[in-house]
Parts: structure tokens; C-alpha cells; sequence
């Protein structure tokens, strides 16, 4: 049931005044009209999906209603109420809360105090710290959520899921903070959790929906239709349409985020489009050791996607850095096309034919105040170079068929990364490793994660081709479905330690359950 | 570890996934040098092991220690500081005009010193307000914060020695309590407070935070701009009492009091374990910083390392007792910055 | 969940993100040029204060001051690109004034290229401290200028060494067009030569992006220690050749003869507009930021300004250019 | 500069100025250190006594920045300029000197010069004025025998140790402690002429030899306050301590018995001397040619202060005739060998 018009009131928001409503919004980039009229209704008690590609203006417009980004034009209403929100202060004030894109904690304060920062209360009186009343504050908001995260631990040592229940038990404060039921904001929480936290989330968003309203955002359709009552779909900063998910598929909520039609299988698994295994592995490790994991043995064959799975703390993530070179080894012997494989450093392991794309995108994958294109060829100089010197003609050519065969939305090849949207310029990281086009083993640290439907598509798409060009690769899928779907086989870790391979040949694909029972 | 973390955790807390490596060694290395550093000089010079050198380095840490304690809360947002030398020289000139002096009437006594620190604070605020007003880096702020303190310094210099004949403040560098000079005593007052103050105040616990994601607080609702100058002022308050404690020592006004305490204050804040990208580190890494560095200065005189040499042998131990304590944490994609 | 079966869009960019034009606005073009308005206009002011100031004679002078002054921060400014440092180029060239004095008797002409040689490879030695130590730069370069401090003391007999031959410096003194001193134009070669190199090979994207962020420049396989160490290398020969300028003009080599060049040098690089935090800015920009300190140093006490304010003017002045010169739009966190 | 000079040949124009014409420059390290400030003041009486004013320069004790004023000055108008210079070190003097001789202005130059550079050599460098470091470093050392008894152990304090003072005056120590073998050298250190780096540097010193010493030989007074402020500290009473310069602070502590001695340059006579044989040479009342050449480098007369005749320098003046034409040399103590 699609409506492409929404001043009409739904008949099940009986409410006379809505929560939150934005008229016409307009909010201009350098080059990028990132909202382009934007109208929006949140009512009482629900939760409103916001769906729409990387770039649509998701983030644009959540960050509008806290008060950190100033709108050109258009109108916000709380409650009935035209407010001009002018800070996180105010936004708050006004009930508002937002859990944002990128992870926002300070990394060497206390988890407590992350969660009550900038809205103390009775943690400071006279600007002294009550660290008692501090820690017991933060309790409060971890029991929500049912946390068992210690409040006095040091937020940089904790995982990425632990610190991101953090920033829900943050945003949940401003419970605390108005009378009026709250509109709280999660932009893509999802992304950086895994599926038992995930359900966590869902059931406190579903508990959220008592009291509050809950604007959610996530380009796991699937995700969106579970735990919302309304999708709201974004497109080129404007708002499309409205989805009620009482009815619809992710397939059609797809069709209206991109604007056409068509129909093809997500991870493009195809068979027939497999060639015929290699009898020597391309990627044979033997007795891998470092500091979080022991005894890894692997290999890869040369056009195969292995995905690792595990839980937190299994190790994997240090194992591809491992193989990258970009963490230190204590034993083992890993050889690429039997040649030894130099693991001293992240150059050799390059020089090789290794890529790495690891998952802290805007910490370790991407320079941000430099450009896409130089960005792009970072890596692969020989790409953009003759001889020793920099060839800018070249590097245009080249960078402008990748933003285009990759569906970059960048106003230009040489506008900063960091004004892209996630999605991006994840895609930019991806597209550093293939512009040279020698790539032999491919480290993927969840490539995925932050893009929307389309571009994981085309990322998935992606590797399919590079394996079937004879690239190996080494997959940490951002969900179990993903990893399934996109392997060919899947090593299983826990505690440092392979424990298990599932195959997972195309057809006979084991169930998340399956993969489950071997992880614990 | 001085954060309060481990301070009043009664409760018991369900197991935490295993610590980061290498947190623990980390805050072990410089506390760890210093002692080595002792030993080795007690072995080496029997001059160095008496009572009578300890007390005596004790002293002679005392204005750095203050000085480090200031500056230890600006690198820990990241930020720097280079106005110590010409706040420091604002405020001993200041304090010896204030108080009685060869130069003028005044006698105004603990006052006196009292509007030197608050002259010093005041200096101090200026960094801090060209930093968010005009979002100038703070090296070049405090940089011109100093050329503006000693050329106060030198216009109430005015040509003539300013000499102090307070008794008080005289005594402060004369009179002993356990052994230890008052001056000693103020340093570890004021270590102490900048202690309390980095734990449990908020503009303590900010600067740290400060330090290690500013835009986070930002997004958190707070504004830090305030802060950044509160930190600046504080660091200022505490170059002024240096400045003060200077002038007790000498019994003199100098325009060059703080020479030097600059780079000083920064090698002792480094060497003990803070960072200059800031977020981590704190007083008590910045006090045995202090330790360890005066214990060498007066290690190399007491061995009796030519003059010549001193310099050269002190800049080589800090950077080996840095490269030592930072051995344990090597990670392949840390950032050295 | 089940596996959601999608359409691929196979279409390019869609909607309006056609590519526009990225070129720097005018207002981006106006910063860079902040530095040479900041000199313009403090020349303006000295020649307020003293009209006598402006002439060709004094320009040239000063000009001609600048040179050491600008080759340290020149080379500098590679560190503080990568993000680093370099706090001992002062005592480094000093030490290379004793090295080039105690040299000359013996090697004569080839003086000058194994002073700058042996400067280069001393910051090469802190250079790979700093990056297999993995040692701040701060304090590798720290306890480097007390290190050469001592080392120059010590071989000169803490004294001040003669040169009597002066031939083998006498090329710098000259004039080149009969107006612009030689030292100044070897500064403005070196400059000119380094941001070729830089422009026209990838070195230029190694060194910001080590400036900007180490560790994704790392994980992209930019060879960020080879970067770091040649930086530390032409940060100690610019230290050297600044060196060679200073002895021949003093004419003899001193253990503390640049000593007091550091902060000057340093602040040439912030007031050029250069982001201490590393990645933004250039060689030119540290050019006319030494022209800026330089005018400074010596204008204000020549038109007649006492020295008390002297001082005060000097640190409201730096900080003003540095709010001038700065462009904010590159450096988000101002620290 | 119109009018007829006096002179008869030489590269220069010398004795072309009018009075009124000629610029009168002072430069000093720093403003902020009583005995430099003396020098400029003494300047300026000059310059009033003739009806000009001087231009005070200071380069805050850094050697590029002198040459880079001298420069800058020489490149403005120099034809009747008259230079009174204290170079920075030794080595800074050749540049002057020939910076001056290029642009044709008058320079007297004071305290530092290296020992082959021959002033005669020079038509535009007037004279070269210096105290004999060995003699003053020997006469203090003397009187610090005499005031321990003529035995026991001392230590010096030496200056930085790259200038000629530093290193003439303990070569003068050198010669005193050979004439008294009973005075035992304990250590030697560098505090840098500074009040501050003596204090502390004293204080180690005292705890490394404790009872054994008995005496404080310090290049200049500023370091032998800072020794005296250590004593004052660690409550040793014992101690004779001798400078050089006679700042006042240093003569009041003769005064007061807690200093033994040190010896007089006056800076006021040295900041006129130089400007009154330039202005006597660029008006042509003196011509170069008539300067004999154990006039061009000269020892100037020094004054070793004690307890007995400290009453006669408490309140320096400078004495007008001094500066007459025909009495500028008056205070030589001969040519510097
Ligand atoms: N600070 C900025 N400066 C310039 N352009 C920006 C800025 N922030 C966002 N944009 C642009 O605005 C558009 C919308 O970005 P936004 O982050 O809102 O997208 P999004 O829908 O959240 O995407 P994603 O799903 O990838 O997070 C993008 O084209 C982006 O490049
Ligand atoms: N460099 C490090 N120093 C200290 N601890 C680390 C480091 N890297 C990882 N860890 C910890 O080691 C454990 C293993 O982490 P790793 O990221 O490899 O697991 P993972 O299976 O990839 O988890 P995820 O699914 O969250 O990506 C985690 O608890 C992590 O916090
Ligand atoms: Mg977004
Ligand atoms: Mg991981």
C-alpha cells in the first residue's frame, strides 16, 4: 500500500497534534542540494522508518531536527509547535534525541560518563563530580537496555556493539529530561550490531513506542519493515512516498528509494558463473598465532569468497589485519600463489596483491579532508602515474569511471571525502583496491556496512566479479545472511581459534541457525 | 591509571571482555624508568643517595612540578602551551612590586601575591580566548602570549632590580616543614589539587575529553569553548604562583623567571606518559615526569658529567626512558605522531 | 530475515548529482593568498611607522635576513605536513656552522655539500628513531637539539671557529640581477624545487595523507615510514644548507649561532598558515611566513618601536596573522 | 653632512657631520637585567648632554637577531650613524665590524671580540673596549681565598660557555687558584649568567660537597645572587661568595657582608663612552688617524669591590667630562695584548 501523497492524517494516528512534523526543508551543500523539500510527519507512539540511498539526505535531515545542521529553508514542529532548534542543547530541551551515524563517544572517558555527558543533573553539583551518583545515573540508563556493561569502564575498551549500546543508553536520558514523550532518533543503529543485539534494540525500540516516538534508519529493508509502523522513502533529499508495513516487501520499498524497477537475486549467486576450482590454493595459511588468536589455519583458492564468522571477540578482525601485515604475528606461515607472504608490513603485503578494507572507514579508511580521486588512488599510484610523476588527465579518466561504474555521488572527483555520505565513501575505499586491477587477495572487514540496498548490491556484485576474475577473497560479513549468501565456504571462529568450515556451495546454503549452533 | 575508575567500584561487575593489551604496562613505563634511573644514580654517587640530595631534589622540582601541573591540563586537550616564560616573568615582577620591595612603598603581602596569580590567570584567559574566539592554534597564541607577558614583564621592570624584603614570602623558599621547604609544600598542594581537580571536577574531566574527541562533545550538547579558556586560565594561575615561587627563591623580581620552564614542563609532562595529541595522561604521570627529570638534572651534576656534556646526556636518557615505556605498547598501526 | 531479492541498478548516477565543476571558490583562492596579504600589510604598517623603511635598500636587507630563516621553515614544514615535528633544526644548523668551520681548511670547496650531507643524514638518524621507535617526534627532536647542543659544544671547544677562507661561502653574498641576495634566491629555489617534487610526483598525497591520518594512510600501503624518515632528512639538509647561509654571513661557525632560530622558524610555519596538526599547507605558504617573522623581528625595533612594546606587539601581531592566514575550512578542530 | 670634514683621506668621509645630524645607537641583549639597562641609560645621558636622543636596540641575547637588526640599520641611512655595540659573543663581532665598515658608519664595539681580529685593520671601527677577564677572574678569586682563609675547597659557577668572558674569567680563576695551592677546585658547573639556573645548580653542589665547601666563585653577580639565595636556603652562613659586574643588588649583599666581592665595569660610562668616541670621530673632533693604536682595543679601568670601599659605588653616576673629546680614553688600562 503506497501513498505518494502524505498531508493526508493516517486513520490510526488519532492524535490531534503530531509529535514532530517538518515542512519543506531545504538545506544546500557546495554542489549538492542534500534536502530538497523535505516534508515529514511523526506521530504520537510510533516508529517511523526512514529509508532512502546513500546520499538521500537521511542523515541531513535527522541531524536538522537536533539542532546540528541549520536548515536553508522550511519549518519544524514539536507537538504543534514551530521551534527553530539551533543545538543538541535545544533539540533535547524539546525532547529530541538522535543516536548518530558515526559513533560519537569520547574514547577515554567512563561509559557513565559518556552516557550522562553534557546532561550531568545531580552527577556534578558546583561543578564537582559525584561519581557515585554518576555511576548509579548510568546504571539506570544500561538497565533499560539491559546492559551488563561495567558504567566505570573506560569506553575505549569497550567493543564496538558494547559502545554502541552506549549511545543508546545515552540518547535514552533525555527521558529523564522532558515531560513531554520524547522523539528519539537512531540513524543506523543497526549497522555495527550483531543479530542477538539487534534483537535487544528492537525490543527496546518497541518499548520506546509506549512513551515516545522513534525515527529509524537503516538500509536493511528487512530490519525496517520488522520493527517500524511506517516507512517514510527518501530520494535526491526530497520524500517520495510512504509505505505501511503492515503490507509491504522490501522489494517494492526498494523500487521507490531508487525509482525503477527490476528484479535480480541480491548476492548475485550465480553458479554457472563460477569457473572450475584451481587444485593449489591461492591463500594458504598455516598456524597462524598473534596476540587474539592461535593456530589459524586457512586457505583461500583463487576465485572463492571464504566468510569468517564469529562472535565478538573471536578474533577474526585481528586475523585479517594479520594477513594484511598490519598487525604483528607470533608463529605461522602463510604463502600466496606458494610464494612466502611478507607480513612485515602493510606495504609488502600491497606489493603483493593484497587489499584490505578495514571497518573503522572513517578512522582507517579513508583520509577525509582529501579528495575522492586521491583518495581513490592512495594505494595503486601506478594507476594515476607515469614513471615517477603524477599524471592528473590520467587520474581524472580513470577516477571519473569508477565514481560513474560505482554510482558515487560526489559532486566532483575532487570534493573531500568527508562531505560524502557513509556509503560513499565506503564506496571509494572499495574502488582504491580495483583501479589497478592486480589485486590476488582481497580482505573484506565488513565492506557493507553503512550502504544502502543499492550500493550493497553493486558492492556484492562487485565481488562476485573480482572472484570470478580470479581474486580470493576473505569475507567478515556484516550478518550472518550476508555471509552465507556470499560465500562459497565459511570458517567459524571463537576464541581465537578456527573451530569449524561450513560449505556453502551455491544451492545448498546452510541456515543462519546452522552457523549459529557452531559459534557457541 | 589515575582515572577514578577503580577508585569506588564496590560493587561487583560482571566480567569484563579481556582489557585492551597493553593498558596496564603502559601506565607502569615512566614510574618504572624513574626508578631505574634512582637506583642507577645511588649506585653510581654516593652524593646522590643522602637524605640531605633527596630533600634537596625534592626542592628543586618544586616550581616545575607547578609549572607542569598547569601545563599538563592544556596537553591533555590536545592542545599546547608556550606562554610559561612570559606569564611567569609578568608575575614575578608583579609579586615583587606588590609586596614590600626595594622599588615602591606597596606591602600588600599574601594580596599581592594573590593578584600576581590572578594577573597570571589573566594572561593565561588571553591564550585561551585568541584559541576559540579566533580560532588561532594555541601554539601561536600562547607563542604570543609570552612575547606579551615579558614585555609587561620588562615595562614594569623598568630598569631598576625589584628586590622583595618580605618576610613571608622570603620564608617560603627559607623556612622547612619535615625536612622540606615551604616551596615543596605548596608543589605538592598543588599537584594535589590539580589531581582532585582532573578527577573530580568537570572542567578537569572535560579537558581530558577534550582531548580525546572534541567533536563529540559538541554533538553531546556541550560547549567547549569555555572549557578550553577555564583551561587555559588555570594553567596561567599556576605559571603565576611559579612566577611567585621563583621570586621567593631568588628574592627577586626577574623578567626572566620562567625562562626555559617551557620545554621544560613539556619534556617532564611527556616523558610521564602524556600525550601531546592529548586524552590521556594526567598530574601524576606529569609529577613523576617532574621527578624524573630533575632527579637526572641533579643525577648528572652529582656524577659530575662535564658541563658540556650535561645537555646532550639528558636529552639522550629521556628519549631512551620514552622509547622504553612506549616499547611495551608498539602496536604495527599505532600513529606516532 | 530472509534474503531480500532486489533490483541491481545498473544506471550511473542517478538524479542530479551530475559532476559540477570542483575547482577552489573565490574565497578558497582569497585564503591561500591570506599569507601575502598579511606581509603587504604589515609592510604598509612599517612604512607608516618609518617611512624610510620602504626603500630598496632596506627591502633588500630584509629579504636577505629572511633566507636561513626560511630555509629552516621550509624544511620543517615537510614534518609538520606529515604531522610531526621538528624541534632540533636550530641546534642542528648550529652544529653544521661548527661542522662547516672545522671542515673547510681541509676540504675546501666540497665543504658545503658534506655539511649538508651529514646535516640530511643526522635527520634521517631521528627520523628513523622516530618510526621504528616509534618515539613522538616532539621528543626524538627534543632530546636531538640537546644532543647536537652538546655535540656542537663539545668539538668546538665552545667557541666560536674562524673561517678565513671565504671563498667557499662568498657565492651566497652576492646579488642576483644586482637587487635580490643570493641566499634569498637559493630559499626560493629550494622551496621551488621541493614543491615540484611534491606536485608532480605521488609524494605529495604520502605526505598529507600521513599528515592527515596516519593510519589510514597506512592501511592504504602509503609507505608512511619512508615518507616520515625523508621528511626528517630534508628537514635536517634545509637545516644544514640554513647553515652554510648563516656562516657566510658571520663568517665563522658558533655552537649556539641558530639556537634562537627555532620558535621563529616554527612560527614562520604557523603565521604561513600552515596546520600544525599536520596534512594542510606548503613550503610557499612558510616563505612568506618567514618574511612576516622576519619583518618582525627586525622592523619593529629599526622604526623605532621600544623594546618592551616591541615584544607586545610581536605577540599581538603573530597571533593576528595566524587568524589571517589560517584556513579553517581545512583544519576542523583547532587545537 | 653638507659641511667640510676634517679629514684628510680614508675610504669614509670622517668628521663630515653636523651635530645635529648624527643618529646615536645603542644595542644591548636586554632591557630587563640592571646592568644593561645601565648601559642604555648612560646612553641616553650622553646623547642629552650633546642635544641628541639614542635609539635604544635590544636582541634579547640571540645572535642572529642582533645581526639581523644590524643589518636592517645598515641598510638604512648610515652616513652619520654611531654604533655603541654589545656583541651577542665573539663571533658575532666580524660581521659587524665589516657590515659597518661596507656602509661607512661609526662603531665602537664592547666586551666581545676575537683575538685576531685587529681593529686597526679598520677605518670605520672606532675602538674595541673590554675589561680584562683574567684579570677580574683572578682578583675575585683572590679576595675569595683571602676570605676563606687562604684554604678549603670552592666551586665555580661558570658563564655560558661559549663567550670569551665566560672562559678569560676562569682562566683568571685558574691563575688564582695557582697562586693559592691551598684552594682546592671542587667542581665546576654552568648556570648560564643566570640568577635562576645558579640557584639550583648552588643547591646540588652544596648537597654533593657539603661541609667541604667554602666558597662560591661565580662569572657574574647575577649567578653569585642566585648561589647566595641558595645558601640563604639551605641556611649556610659559612659560604663566601665573590661575582663580577657590581650590580646593585650584588653591592648592597657587600654591603650587608653576605657577598665578599666583585668587580665594577659601570655601565653607565659604557653605554656613553662608546656613542662619545663615535660622535667625537663623526664630527670631526677626533679623527681616526689620530686614535693610537693602543687606543683602538683597550683594556678599560675595573674596580674590585669589597667590604671596604663598597660605599664609593652604591650610587653610580656618570661624570660628564668622562665623555669630553679629548678624555674618552682616559679610563684605558692600556692595549689589549
Ligand atoms: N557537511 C557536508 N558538506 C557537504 N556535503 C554534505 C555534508 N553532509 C552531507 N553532505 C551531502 O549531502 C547529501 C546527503 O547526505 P546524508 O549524509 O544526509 O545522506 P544519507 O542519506 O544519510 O546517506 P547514508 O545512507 O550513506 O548515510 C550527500 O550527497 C552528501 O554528500
Ligand atoms: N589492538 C587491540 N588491542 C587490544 N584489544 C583488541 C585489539 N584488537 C581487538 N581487540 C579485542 O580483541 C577482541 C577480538 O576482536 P575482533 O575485532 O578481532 O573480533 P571480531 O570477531 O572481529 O568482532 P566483530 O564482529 O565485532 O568485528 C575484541 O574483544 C577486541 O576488543
Ligand atoms: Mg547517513
Ligand atoms: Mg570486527
Amino acid at each position: 500500500m503506497t501513498t505518494h501523497l502524505q498531508s493526508q492524517p493516517d486513520a490510526q494516528a488519532s492524535a490531534p497534534v503530531h509529535a514532530l512534523e517538518v515542512r519543506g526543508l531545504v538545506k544546500h551543500y557546495p554542489g549538492v542540494k542534500a534536502l530538497d523539500g523535505v516534508d515529514l510527519v511523526v506521530h504520537q507512539n510510533e516508529v517511523l522508518g526512514l529509508a532512502g540511498e546513500n546520499g538521500a539526505g537521511k542523515s541531513t535531515l535527522l541531524k536538522a531536527l537536533v539542532g546540528l545542521v541549520r536548515p536553508d529553508a522550511g519549518e519544524i514542529w514539536v507537538r504543534g509547535e514551530k521551534v527553530r532548534l539551533r543545538s543538541v542543547v535545544e533539540a533535547a530541551d524539546h525532547g529530541i534525541g538522535m543516536v548518530f551515524q558515526e559513533q560519537s563517544l569520547v574514547p577515554n572517558l567512563t561509559a557513565a560518563e559518556n552516557i550522562v555527558l553534557g546532561s550531568e543533573g545531580a552527577g556534578v553539583r558546583r561543578g564537582l563530580y559525584r561519581w557515585d551518583t554518576m555511576r548509579k545515573l548510568a546504571q539506570e540508563q544500561l538497565d533499560k537496555i539491559g546492559s551488563q556493561i561495567d558504567p566505570l569502564a573506560r569506553t575505549d575498551t569497550l567493543t564496538f556493539a558494547e559502545r554502541q549500546m552506549v549511545e543508546i543508553a545515552k540518547v535514552l536520558r533525555i527521558e529523564e529530561r522532558t515531560s513531554h514523550p520524547p522523539v528519539i532518533i537512531l540513524d543506523e543503529p543497526t549497522s555495527v550490531l550483531e543479530s542477538a543485539e539487534i534483537e535487544t534494540l528492537f525490543t527496546q525500540v518497541r518499548r520506546l513506542r509506549e512513551f515516545a516516538s522513534v525515527i529509524f534508519v537503516s538500509h536493511r529493508l528487512d530490519e525496517v519493515l520488522d520493527v517500524c509502523d511506517r516507512v517514510l522513502v527518501l530520494r535526491g533529499g526530497q520524500s517520495v512516498g510512504e509505505v505501511s508495513t503492515a503490507s509491504a516487501a522490501p522489494a517494492e520499498l526498494h523500487r521507490m528509494m531508487i525509482g525503477s524497477t527490476g528484479s535480480e537475486d541480491h548476492y548475485h549467486d550465480t553458479a554457472a558463473e563460477r569457473s572450475d576450482q584451481p587444485l593449489q590454493p591461492r591463500l594458504v595459511v598455516k598456524g597462524l598465532s598473534g596476540a587474539t588468536f592461535r593456530d589459524v589455519d586457512l586457505d583461500v583458492h583463487a576465485g572463492e569468497i571464504v566468510g569468517i564468522v564469529g562472535v565478538h571477540g573471536s578474533g577474526r578482525e585481528d586475523v585479517c589485519r594479520a594477513l594484511f601485515g598490519a598487525e604483528p604475528i607470533e608463529a605461522g606461515e602463510v604463502t600466496l600463489d606458494g610464494d612466502k607472504l611478507d607480513l612485515s608490513g602493510t606495504r609488502a603485503a600491497c606489493a603483493a596483491g593484497v587489499g584490505y578494507v578495514p571497518a573503522e572507514r572513517k578512522i582507517e579508511g579513508m583520509v577525509g579532508p582529501m579528495s575522492v580521486a586521491d583518495n581513490m588512488t592512495l594505494t595503486k599510484q601506478k594507476s594515476r602515474c607515469s614513471g615517477p610523476l603524477v599524471m592528473p588527465q590520467k587520474q581524472a579518466t580513470l577516477v571519473d569511471k569508477w565514481i560513474e561504474r560505482l554510482s558515487i555521488r560526489t559532486p566532483h572527483r575532487g570534493t573531500a571525502i568527508q562531505r560524502l555520505s557513509g556509503g560513499n565513501q565506503q564506496k571509494v575505499v572499495l574502488a582504491r583496491w580495483l583501479v589497478a586491477g592486480d589485486i590476488r587477495l582481497l580482505l573484506l572487514d565488513h565492506p557493507t556496512r553503512g550502504l544502502d540496498i543499492g550500493a550493497r548490491s553493486e558492492v556484492y556484485r562487485l565481488m562476485r566479479e573480482l572472484a570470478n576474475s580470479g581474486v580470493a577473497t576473505v569475507l567478515l560479513a556484516d550478518s550472518l545472511e550476508e555471509a552465507i549468501g556470499m560465500s562459497d565456504r565459511i570458517i567459524v571462529m571463537s576464541d581465537g581459534r578456527a573451530t569449524a568450515e561450513v560449505g556453502c556451495p551455491s544451492g545448498a546454503k546452510p541456515t543462519p541457525l546452522d552457523l549459529v549452533k557452531e559459534m557457541v | 591509571m589515575t582515572s577514578p575508575a577503580g577508585a569506588d567500584t564496590e560493587v561487583v561487575l560482571p566480567p569484563r571482555p579481556q582489557p585492551r593489551r597493553g593498558v596496564s604496562l603502559r601506565d607502569a613505563g615512566p614510574p618504572i624508568a624513574l626508578a631505574v634511573i634512582f637506583l642507577l644514580f645511588a649506585l653510581i654517587s654516593p652524593g646522590f643517595r643522602t637524605i640531605g640530595n633527596v630533600q634537596n631534589i625534592m626542592d628543586a622540582a618544586a616550581v616545575l612540578a607547578v609549572v607542569t601541573c598547569g601545563i599538563t591540563f592544556v596537553l591533555m586537550m590536545g592542545s599546547i602551551d608556550l606562554s610559561a616564560p612570559g606569564v611567569m616573568g609578568a608575575a614575578a615582577i608583579a609579586v615583587s612590586l606588590l609586596v614590600a620591595n626595594n622599588r615602591n612603598g606597596n606591602d600588600w603581602g599574601l594580596l599581592g601575591v594573590l593578584v600576581a596569580v590572578l594577573l597570571a590567570a589573566a594572561l593565561g584567559c588571553l591564550s585561551g580566548l585568541a584559541l576559540v574566539l579566533l580560532k588561532v592554534p594555541s601554539f601561536m597564541t600562547t607563542l604570543g602570549v609570552s612575547a606579551v607577558g615579558l614585555g609587561v614583564a620588562t615595562l614594569l621592570f623598568g630598569g631598576v632590580q625589584p628586590n622583595i624584603s618580605d618576610e613571608m614570602l622570603r620564608g617560603w623558599a627559607i623556612e622547612r616543614f619535615l625536612g622540606l621547604a615551604y616551596l615543596t609544600w605548596i608543589a605538592f598542594g598543588c599537584v594535589l589539587i590539580g589531581w582532585l581537580i582532573q578527577c573530580y571536577s568537570r572542567l578537569g574531566r572535560y579537558a581530558f575529553a577534550i582531548g580525546g574527541a572534541e567533536e563529540v562533545l559538541a554533538l553531546s550538547g556541550v560547549k567547549v569553548a569555555p572549557y578550553k579558556v577555564a583551561v587555559f586560565t588555570l594553567a596561567g594561575a599556576f605559571y603565576g604562583l611559579a612566577g611567585v615561587m621563583v621570586t621567593s627563591q631568588l628574592s627577586a623580581g626577574l623578567v626572566q623567571a620562567g625562562k626555559g620552564y617551557d620545554f621544560a614542563a613539556i619534556t617532564a609532562a611527556v616523558v610521564g606518559g602524556t600525550l601531546l595529541t592529548g586524552g590521556r595522561g594526567g598530574i601524576l604521570h606529569s609529577a613523576v615526569g617532574v621527578l624524573l627529570v630533575t632527579v637526572l638534572t641533579n643525577g648528572l651534576v652529582q656524577v659530575g658529567v662535564s658541563p658540556y656534556w650535561q645537555g646532550g646526556v639528558q636529552g639522550l636518557i629521556v628519549v631512551a626512558a620514552v622509547a622504553a615505556a612506549v616499547i611495551p605498547q608498539r602496536r604495527r598501526n599505532q600513529v606516532t605522531k | 530475515m530472509s534474503t531480500p531479492v532486489l533490483a541491481t541498478p545498473d544506471v550511473g548516477p542517478t538524479g542530479d548529482t551530475a559532476p559540477v565543476k570542483g575547482g577552489p571558490t573565490l574565497g578558497q583562492r582569497l585564503t591561500s593568498f591570506m599569507p601575502v596579504i598579511a606581509l603587504v600589510v604589515l609592510l604598509a604598517a612599517l612604512t607608516i611607522a618609518d617611512p624610510d623603511f620602504l626603500t630598496q635598500r632596506s627591502l633588500t636587507a630584509a629579504v636577505r635576513t629572511s633566507a636561513p630563516l626560511a630555509v629552516l621553515a621550509a624544511g620543517a614544514t615537510l614534518v609538520v605536513l606529515c604531522g610531526g615535528i621538528d624541534l632540533s633544526i636550530a641546534a642542528l644548523c648550529s652544529l653544521t656552522t661548527v661542522l662547516f668551520a672545522m671542515w673547510l681548511p681541509d676540504l675546501g670547496g666540497l665543504t658545503t655539500l658534506a655539511a649538508i650531507g651529514v646535516a640530511a643524514a643526522i635527520g634521517a638518524v631521528q627520523g628513523l628513531a622516530h618510526v621504528v621507535l616509534r618515539i613522538p617526534s616532539f621528543i626524538v627532536t627534543l632530546g636531538g637539539m640537546s644532543i647536537f647542543s652538546a655535540v656542537a659544544l663539545v668539538i668546538s671547544d665552545a667557541g666560536p671557529i674562524r673561517i678565513v677562507d671565504r671563498d667557499a661561502t662568498k657565492w651566497l653574498t652576492l646579488y642576483v640581477g644586482g637587487v635580490v641576495p643570493m641566499s634569498f634566491f637559493v630559499a626560493v629555489l629550494v622551496v621551488a624545487a621541493i614543491s615540484l617534487v611534491l606536485k608532480l610526483t605521488p609524494l605529495e598525497s604520502f605526505v598529507r595523507a600521513t599528515g592527515y591520518s596516519e593510519s589510514a594512510a597506512r592501511l592504504a600501503g602509503t609507505p608512511v615510514d619512508l615518507v616520515k624518515v625523508a621528511a626528517f632528512t630534508v628537514s635536517g639538509a634545509c637545516a644544514g644548507l640554513a647553515a652554510i647561509m648563516l656562516v657566510s654571513r658571520n663568517f665563522s661557525g658558533s655552537p649556539t649561532m641558530a639556537d634562537n632560530l627555532l620558535l621563529p622558524a616554527v612560527a614562520a610555519i604557523v603565521v604561513g598558515g600552515t596546520a600544525i596538526t599536520g596534512g594542510h599547507g606548503s613550503l610557499w605558504r612558510s616563505l612568506v611566513g618567514a618574511l612576516v617573522i622576519t619583518l618582525l623581528r627586525v622592523g619593529l625595533p629599526i622604526v623605532g618601536v621600544p623594546s618592551a612594546y616591541e615584544q607586545i606587539l610581536y605577540g599581538a601581531i603573530i597571533v593576528a596573522a595566524v587568524a589571517l592566514t589560517l584556513d579553517r575550512s581545512k583544519v576542523l578542530i583547532i587545537k | 653632512s653638507e659641511e667640510a670634514g676634517g679629514s684628510s683621506s680614508g675610504g669614509s668621509e670622517a668628521g663630515a657631520c653636523a651635530p645635529e645630524d648624527v643618529t646615536l645607537v645603542g644595542q644591548v641583549r636586554n632591557e630587563s637585567n640592571p646592568y644593561e639597562a645601565a648601559w642604555l641609560d648612560g646612553g641616553d645621558a650622553f646623547a642629552e648632554q650633546v642635544g641628541l636622543t639614542q635609539d635604544r636596540l635590544t636582541y634579547d641575547g640571540d645572535s642572529t637577531r642582533q645581526q639581523e637588526q644590524i643589518s636592517q640599520l645598515l641598510a638604512g641611512d648610515t652616513e652619520c650613524l654611531v654604533m655603541n655595540i654589545l656583541p651577542n659573543g665573539d663571533s658575532d663581532t666580524p660581521p659587524i665590524v665589516e657590515g659597518a665598515e661596507e656602509a661607512g658608519a661609526y662603531l665602537v664595539t664592547q666586551w666581545n671580540k676575537p683575538a685576531d681580529l685587529n681593529v686597526a685593520d679598520y677605518d670605520q671601527w672606532l675602538s674595541h673596549i673590554t675589561y680584562n677577564g683574567v684579570e677580574s677572574g683572578k682578583q675575585i678569586g683572590d679576595a675569595l681565598a683571602e676570605a676563606i682563609g687562604g684554604s678549603g675547597g670552592i666551586v665555580a659557577l661558570q658563564g655560558i660557555l661559549d663567550t670569551g668572558a665566560a672562559k678569560d674569567r676562569f682562566a683568571g680563576l685558574e691563575e688564582s687558584l695557582a697562586a693559592n695551592p691551598d684552594v682546592e677546585l671542587l667542581d665546576d658547573q654552568t648556570a648560564n649568567f643566570s640568577r635562576d639556573e645558579a640557584l639550583a645548580v648552588t643547591k646540588t653542589l652544596l648537597t654533593k660537597h657539603g661541609d667541604d665547601l667554602k666558597g662560591i666563585w661565580a662569572a657574574n653577580d647575577d649567578m653569585a645572587l642566585g648561589a647566595l639565595a641558595a645558601l640563604e636556603q639551605a641556611g649556610r652562613t659559612d659560604v663566601a661568595v665573590v661575582g663580577i659586574d657590581a650590580v646593585p643588588d650584588a653591592l648592597t649583599a657587600i654591603e650587608d657582608g653576605t657577598m665578599t666581592a666583585t668587580v665594577s665595569s659601570d655601565g653607565p660610562w659604557q653605554g656613553g663612552i662608546g656613542l662619545a668616541i663615535g660622535f667625537c670621530v663623526a664630527t670631526g673632533e677626533l679623527a681616526v688617524e689620530d686614535i693610537a693604536d693602543e687606543d683602538r682595543a683597550w683594556f678599560a679601568e675595573q674596580f674590585l669591590i669589597t667590604g671596604d670601599n663598597v660605599g664609593d659605588f652604591t650610587s653610580p653616576e656618570v661624570d660628564a667630562a668622562d665623555f669630553e673629546c679629548d678624555n674618552v680614553f682616559s679610563r684605558s688600562q692600556g692595549a689589549i695584548s
